[in-house]
């Protein structure tokens, strides 16, 4: 099984939520990060003095697939979340020793 | 480049307003001074004089006559700071029920547009409003309050560009600071409504035309001798006057601006966008609550004890009445008691009693409420349906309850009030025998407004349109405004989970 | 199943009420549009009359009584916005002291709370407390203030049903509103002790019971001219009338009720719960403290210069001493100054003066307040031990402190003052040489009022919750209020770092 | 070890202060007893009276030298409790410009601060202000208020220990707490200065010396009888007398604490740290506006119609000219309009409009707002570049414009008003052909001020410095104040995004 | 090494972390998180209009664990976590390549 | 590639960020999250109730880099984190499989 890590723009989290359950995602993880990578932070007057704020917001969605769906999970990911903009994000894909469903015990695949 | 030409505008714009009131006092130094001198030499060595007199309780203390104008100017000034604190009110209620990322830009605009009125309306609207004149607008003592006046002098003692007033014995500036803030409150209402789209610079320069054209001529045929009056339209605090002007100008806002990204679906069902607050909402009907003990029983202007303190109960009774009925409107409606309409509910019910507060039995205002607090509720879903973005429902609890407000003084005045408030000549409302007459007034006093005021804000939107822009560009909607117009951030320290 | 049943009850609970009220002014119309007519016509004229001779400040103006009455009248009304003002204090104080999972409840129910007062005590309320009857409730002019009245004519002058207040000149309506707001006031001290657990519907029917049975009838008691009065209880501004009685109704509700969940450990250690907002808590405080300022120095009902500025001293010195006391002991007991016992050492101190503002010496009122900032310190870990669950400290604030401060008057009061106040017959306190005679009257007071209180509010919430519930479920009492009762967030744009 | 002295001082020195407190009823009971019953016997008697005489309007009603005093008692006292409700307003602003983490620090210090005032003011501050004395000090009634007084006897008539105030007949406790909330306000500005480091318990003390040694003194030289009014030093309503005292006291605190960490990069460029709340701010602010109108037309002391409806505007119009002005330059200068600056620019208009508001016309109180809204932004980086950390610009916008509103009597007073406020001696502004002789009287009195409370605050800085030690830990600064002071969270629910 | 990532409900975080120090665990790291499998949002309604809220607020923890450690901490949190009901949550197994503890700059199980 | 999670102070999320990309290190994702480790939390008083914080606010640094530059950003971390004191923080390196860009669709280090 695999873990897809992707940073993704608030606003496309919608999209990339719908994108994924059409490929038959059956679960994903949502966390509120900031970070930067080609696009950088802005800075900002306050009260005159400037400030940087280093970090844009951004999404980061967590969704554990078995590989068979990997690719199809990818593809959803990349298309909806696209803008063609600097800032549209990263994927990062690991690779799961285990997963457990907490409320059956059950493990692998089925526990996905 | 084009952003560039916008800011650019914007700073020009707002230069002129600079220059122009820096002028003012250089020209009008001389005769301002000698304006308040005039009247001062009146009234002030009379109370000077008194301050002398009454040093030894012994001795002769100042006359009743200038004991009664004490007391009705300390009620007015009073009422005229609760109403001015209406503004943290609404400041609130529309911060709070818009999200975080463009809380800044609407407690800027809130906060600004007070100051704008002010200016304003003490530049010429004032004059426009209650200068002696013709019937549609005021033409003497036109600028900056300059004109002549001997209040205490009232009724045919007054000789001054202001008879329109000469009904009470407050002092000129008295007056002045009263009307002021009922003007602030009518340019504040368009905040809500127009919100979390609109550009800075243009809601700026459309409230100064709010404060400058539109509310004073209305103002004028209303309150200030105009032909509306002439023919016994009554408006006691201002539905009309105040809330269904401010509500029209933002309802042709609302339409101009189109609705928020992302409020309705591609199918065109409206998707609620929950305010960002909901104890800033609170804390903002709570002072509009207290705000109107100033904006209703203050319309006497005078310390008029039975009158003023029923007022006040009606009023009350109303605001009470239409929080009640909201909330149970909604919670048969909607499923549950959504705060969101209890406080609408609320102000609801203080829009419609605006008008009659002072006409109407006691549980004649309890039903008003009643009635106003289904009737907000019933707005908000239909301005929703029908794609008016509106959100703070600002169309349905000032513009609706407005109207609703206006025309209940056809239906439930009672002649003993009526004369009470000075209006002997007056028919009863319709539940009290007067027939349809007094009603159909009330009826051509709603239309006449409210076409001048779609005509005129229609004039001012597109103009701005196409000028300076009024709506931001859909990445900065995205974003917020906070960042955009201001580059603030209205919580920087906390983790947002809101599309930036 | 059981939970729609209990929507429905809900819904016909509220049904009913909209029924009832709706009607009132149908049925009523007319005896309502003649009462106040009646006394619009004994009083208005003479006032009409005014507004027109003063016109010209020559003429001869009112008449130095009439504005005794204007003067009254403005104070009494100004008093009871100041109080009515205290409900945003207190909307603030104990939703900032809860968690931000039940924010909207409880801003809801502290923004409905009035509004029910409003109508139940305009309905019945005012009736039974103050209409003429026996010793123990009001039986004439019961039904929404239509009763006889001749203000401004006071003491035998007076004719009407509603002769225990004739001691005041102000118009009717004036009275009424002052009532309401201490009645409101006294609703919403139940509010907070009961948070974050109370179905909204049985606290809104709970709220209606204080207003119509519990509050008027020991009003009639203490200030309406029943036997408690005629015993020379002495009670100024309501530290037993107001606060106790809204403590002991809080006391009970919370018994019944039970602790939070979580709030004790399985140990049944007690393990705090933190407010979501100090900000709010202290913005709600210091509106509390300005609102104090009205209702003390407003009980005069009347504009007794030295009068009422030495009770707005005393008030204020008790309450600086409150804070700074309870600070102090919180620092040297708790080991840092929490903000939390800061606030309510403040109330404290204003609550334990409310009843002998008028009666002590400024510096005897400093020492009140310091004691009861030390006692309200106390009260809180007390209270927590002995698994009284109250969120916002209300018992320790306004039952402890009630007592206490109605307990003061036979401590503390001066000869000279008890007199100025209208009460000569009354002896004075233990250490200004009056004995304990008074002490013991203000006991039995005490002891009377808690009785009756308990014994009512019992059957009402025993009632409640054998009816519609009273307690929500803990997956709702977990996820938080706002979702299960109200469909809504409070701050949904922020993350949140709570149990949901 | 450390740490735990400091601890165990502080709790020392509040002992004290309790001590200190507890004690005085004791042994104060009889006078204080006596003094304010002297002056009911003499006013109360005729009050209760007219409370019994006008029970029918027939009867004889109060004399007009007696309803001039009660007229006069509402505004006062009023006006007063506006006052006090800034406090509130300082509160939401200056927590509201610092960070999330130091709320709950801001917020108790706002709030104990006038509980501290309340005290010392009343145990020795007025005596040393109000007490005849010499031209420095007021030497006779220093102790808790407890001088002779016979008001509402006025001028000549007067015979009291607090002659200063002879001419206005409101009651001692009247004086008294009106008075008191302008000491109030002097100190709470420092808070906001040397927020987000100082120690609590070395601001509370601090904040005592202010009560007691520095607002008192040089109130005494400027409304006090003192050396300074006899030169004809004019300051209406406090701009230097209330805002440059806690100006000064601000600025020296500032500069012995130095920048907060992070403030300054090691380059020394400032860095801006954005407050935690633009909603706390902005209500603050609208609540400073409205309680404004209580601070400058209240400082009449006396209900003079013309008089506060005039100041009334003046002071309305500066606050909205130095709204606009300050949002224009800041826009020009920054590039956007940051609210910050908005809401800085409003208070400078009203701190600027404090002294001269009385004796100059409106058109000048626009000109004077306009010019301190652009004063403030200015201010504002200037001291940011000088490396004064001062969070929430309260040098800018007390300080400089306190300064600044001073100089303007001097430069724009109307003869006219001058007398009408009572200062017919007084030469009118330069501008108004009275030549540079007021400017400079003035001047000298700016400059007194500064020295007197710079040095005296310098001292007890220092003296602080050297025993409890003024300054936070670097890692309690980092952490926050809130769990470090008083191991509170102001907002434990959320996730915070900032550095703890 | 490896890595834990379980997603609970927040009030069953407390005993989650009981467990795992009764069986020896020193450290571990919480994050806020959004999400939904089995388990979906709900629709509220504000002012009139609909909105779904698509996912339901839940706590991750992350426990780093030496492999010996690894079941032991599982099922403490499983048994823990469990309510039987739809949403108790996942947990997710990855392998780690390396530990560093910062202030000493320890490396391997030591650093855990 | 490899996915360095670094869990540090607040205050040192500013030097840490400099350190990075002084060597050579393009883009990063921060997350506030709360733990405990050998720095225990604290217990407070609200109200005289004792609460205890069992877990005290850090950052954490989500940092992809290739192979190569593991080391390098490890030691970068490693020493513009530490004080020395307690509470300093860890570091946990694992194994991706693959990294997606979504602007552009590329893969692999280029990607990073
Ligand atoms: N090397 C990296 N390690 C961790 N997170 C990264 C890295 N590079 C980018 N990110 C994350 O991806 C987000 C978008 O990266 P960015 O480079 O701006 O997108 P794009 O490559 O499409 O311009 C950043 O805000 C950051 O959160
Ligand atoms: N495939 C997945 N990928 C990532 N996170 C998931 C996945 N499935 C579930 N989760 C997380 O686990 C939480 C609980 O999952 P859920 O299916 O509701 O529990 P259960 O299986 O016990 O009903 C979700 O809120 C989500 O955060
Ligand atoms: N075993 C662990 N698993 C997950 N996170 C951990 C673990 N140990 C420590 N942490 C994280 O590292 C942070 C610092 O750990 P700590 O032990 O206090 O640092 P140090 O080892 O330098 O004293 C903790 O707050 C927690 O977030």
């Amino acid at each position: 099984m695999k873990k897809i890590e992707a940073l993704i723009r608030h606003f496309k989290l919608d999209d990339a939520k719908e994108a994924l359950s059409r490929c038959g995602v059956h679960g994903m993880t949502v966390t509120e990060v900031r970070g930067f990578g080609r696009q950088k932070g802005h800075t900002e007057k306050y009260r005159g003095a400037e400030y940087t704020v280093d970090f844009v917001p951004k999404i980061k969605i967590e969704v554990v697939v078995s590989d068979g769906e990997l690719t199809a999970a990818i593809d959803a990911i990349t298309q909806s979340a696209r803008t063609g903009q600097v800032g549209d994000g990263k994927i990062f894909v690991s690779e799961l020793t285990s997963v457990v469903r907490i409320r059956t015990g059950e493990t692998g695949d089925s526990a996905i | 480049m084009l952003h560039f030409c916008k800011r650019w505008s914007g700073l020009i714009a707002g230069t002129l307003l600079l220059m122009a009131l820096c002028a003012t006092p250089a020209f009008s130094q001389d005769d301002a001074a000698v304006a308040p001198t005039a009247d001062a030499t009146t009234t002030e060595t009379t109370i000077t004089e008194t301050t002398i007199t009454d040093s030894a309780p012994a001795a002769a203390g100042p006359t009743t006559a200038e004991l009664k104008v004490i007391a009705d100017t300390l009620w007015v000034l009073i009422a005229g700071m609760l109403v001015f604190f209406m503004n943290l009110g609404f400041g609130c209620v529309e911060s709070g029920m818009c999200r975080e990322k463009n809380c800044v830009n609407i407690l800027s605009k809130n906060f600004i547009v007070f100051a704008v009125s002010s200016i304003g309306f003490w530049l010429i609207g004032w004059g426009l409003m209650f200068g002696s004149g013709n019937d549609y607008v005021g033409t003497s003592g036109l600028w900056m309050v300059s004109g002549a006046d001997n209040s205490p002098a009232t009724l045919e003692a007054y000789q001054g560009d202001y008879g329109a007033l000469n009904w009470t014995g407050v002092p000129l500036w008295a007056k002045f600071f009263f009307q002021l803030v009922f003007c602030g409150t009518a340019a504040t209402i368009v905040s809500g409504a127009v919100a979390e789209r609109i550009k800075y610079i243009s809601f700026i320069i459309f409230s100064f035309v709010m404060a400058i054209a539109i509310y004073p001529v209305v103002g004028h045929w209303v309150w200030g001798g105009g032909w509306l009056q002439a023919r016994g339209f009554l408006d006691f605090a201002g539905s009309t006057q105040v809330h269904s002007i401010g509500g029209w100008a933002a309802l042709v806002g609302v339409i101009i601006l189109g609705p928020r990204i992302g409020k309705y679906s591609s199918s065109g069902k409206p998707t609620a966008i929950p305010g960002h607050s909901m104890s800033l909402a609170t804390i903002g009907c709570f002072v509009l609550w207290f705000g109107w003990f100033g904006f209703n029983p203050g319309s006497t202007m005078g310390a008029a004890p039975a009158d003023i303190a029923e007022i006040l109960v009606t009023t009350n009774s109303a605001a009470a009445a239409g929080t009640l009925s909201a909330t149970l409107v909604a919670w048969l409606l909607l499923g549950k008691p959504d705060i969101g309409m209890t406080l609408n509910g609320c102000l609801a019910g203080l829009v419609a009693i605006t008008a009659p507060c002072a006409f109407v039995t006691v549980p004649v205002s309890v039903l008003i409420g009643l009635i106003a607090g289904a009737l907000v509720v019933v707005g908000v879903l239909f301005f929703d349906r029908v794609k008016c973005d509106d959100p703070v429902g600002a169309t349905s609890v000032h513009l609706l309850n407005g109207v609703f407000g206006t025309l209940c003084i056809g239906l439930f005045a009672t002649p003993d009030r009526l004369a009470r408030a000075g209006n002997p000549a007056a028919k009863a409302g319709l539940f009290y025998g007067g027939g349809v007459e007094q009603l159909m007034t009330q009826l051509t006093g709603v239309v006449a407004c409210a076409v001048y005021v779609v005509v005129l804000s229609l004039v001012a939107w597109l103009v701005l349109k196409m000028t300076l822009g009024i709506r931001v560009s859909p990445e900065e909607e995205r974003e917020g405004l906070d960042i955009g117009e201001h580059g603030n951030s209205a919580y920087p320290n906390f983790v947002k989970a809101e599309p930036y």
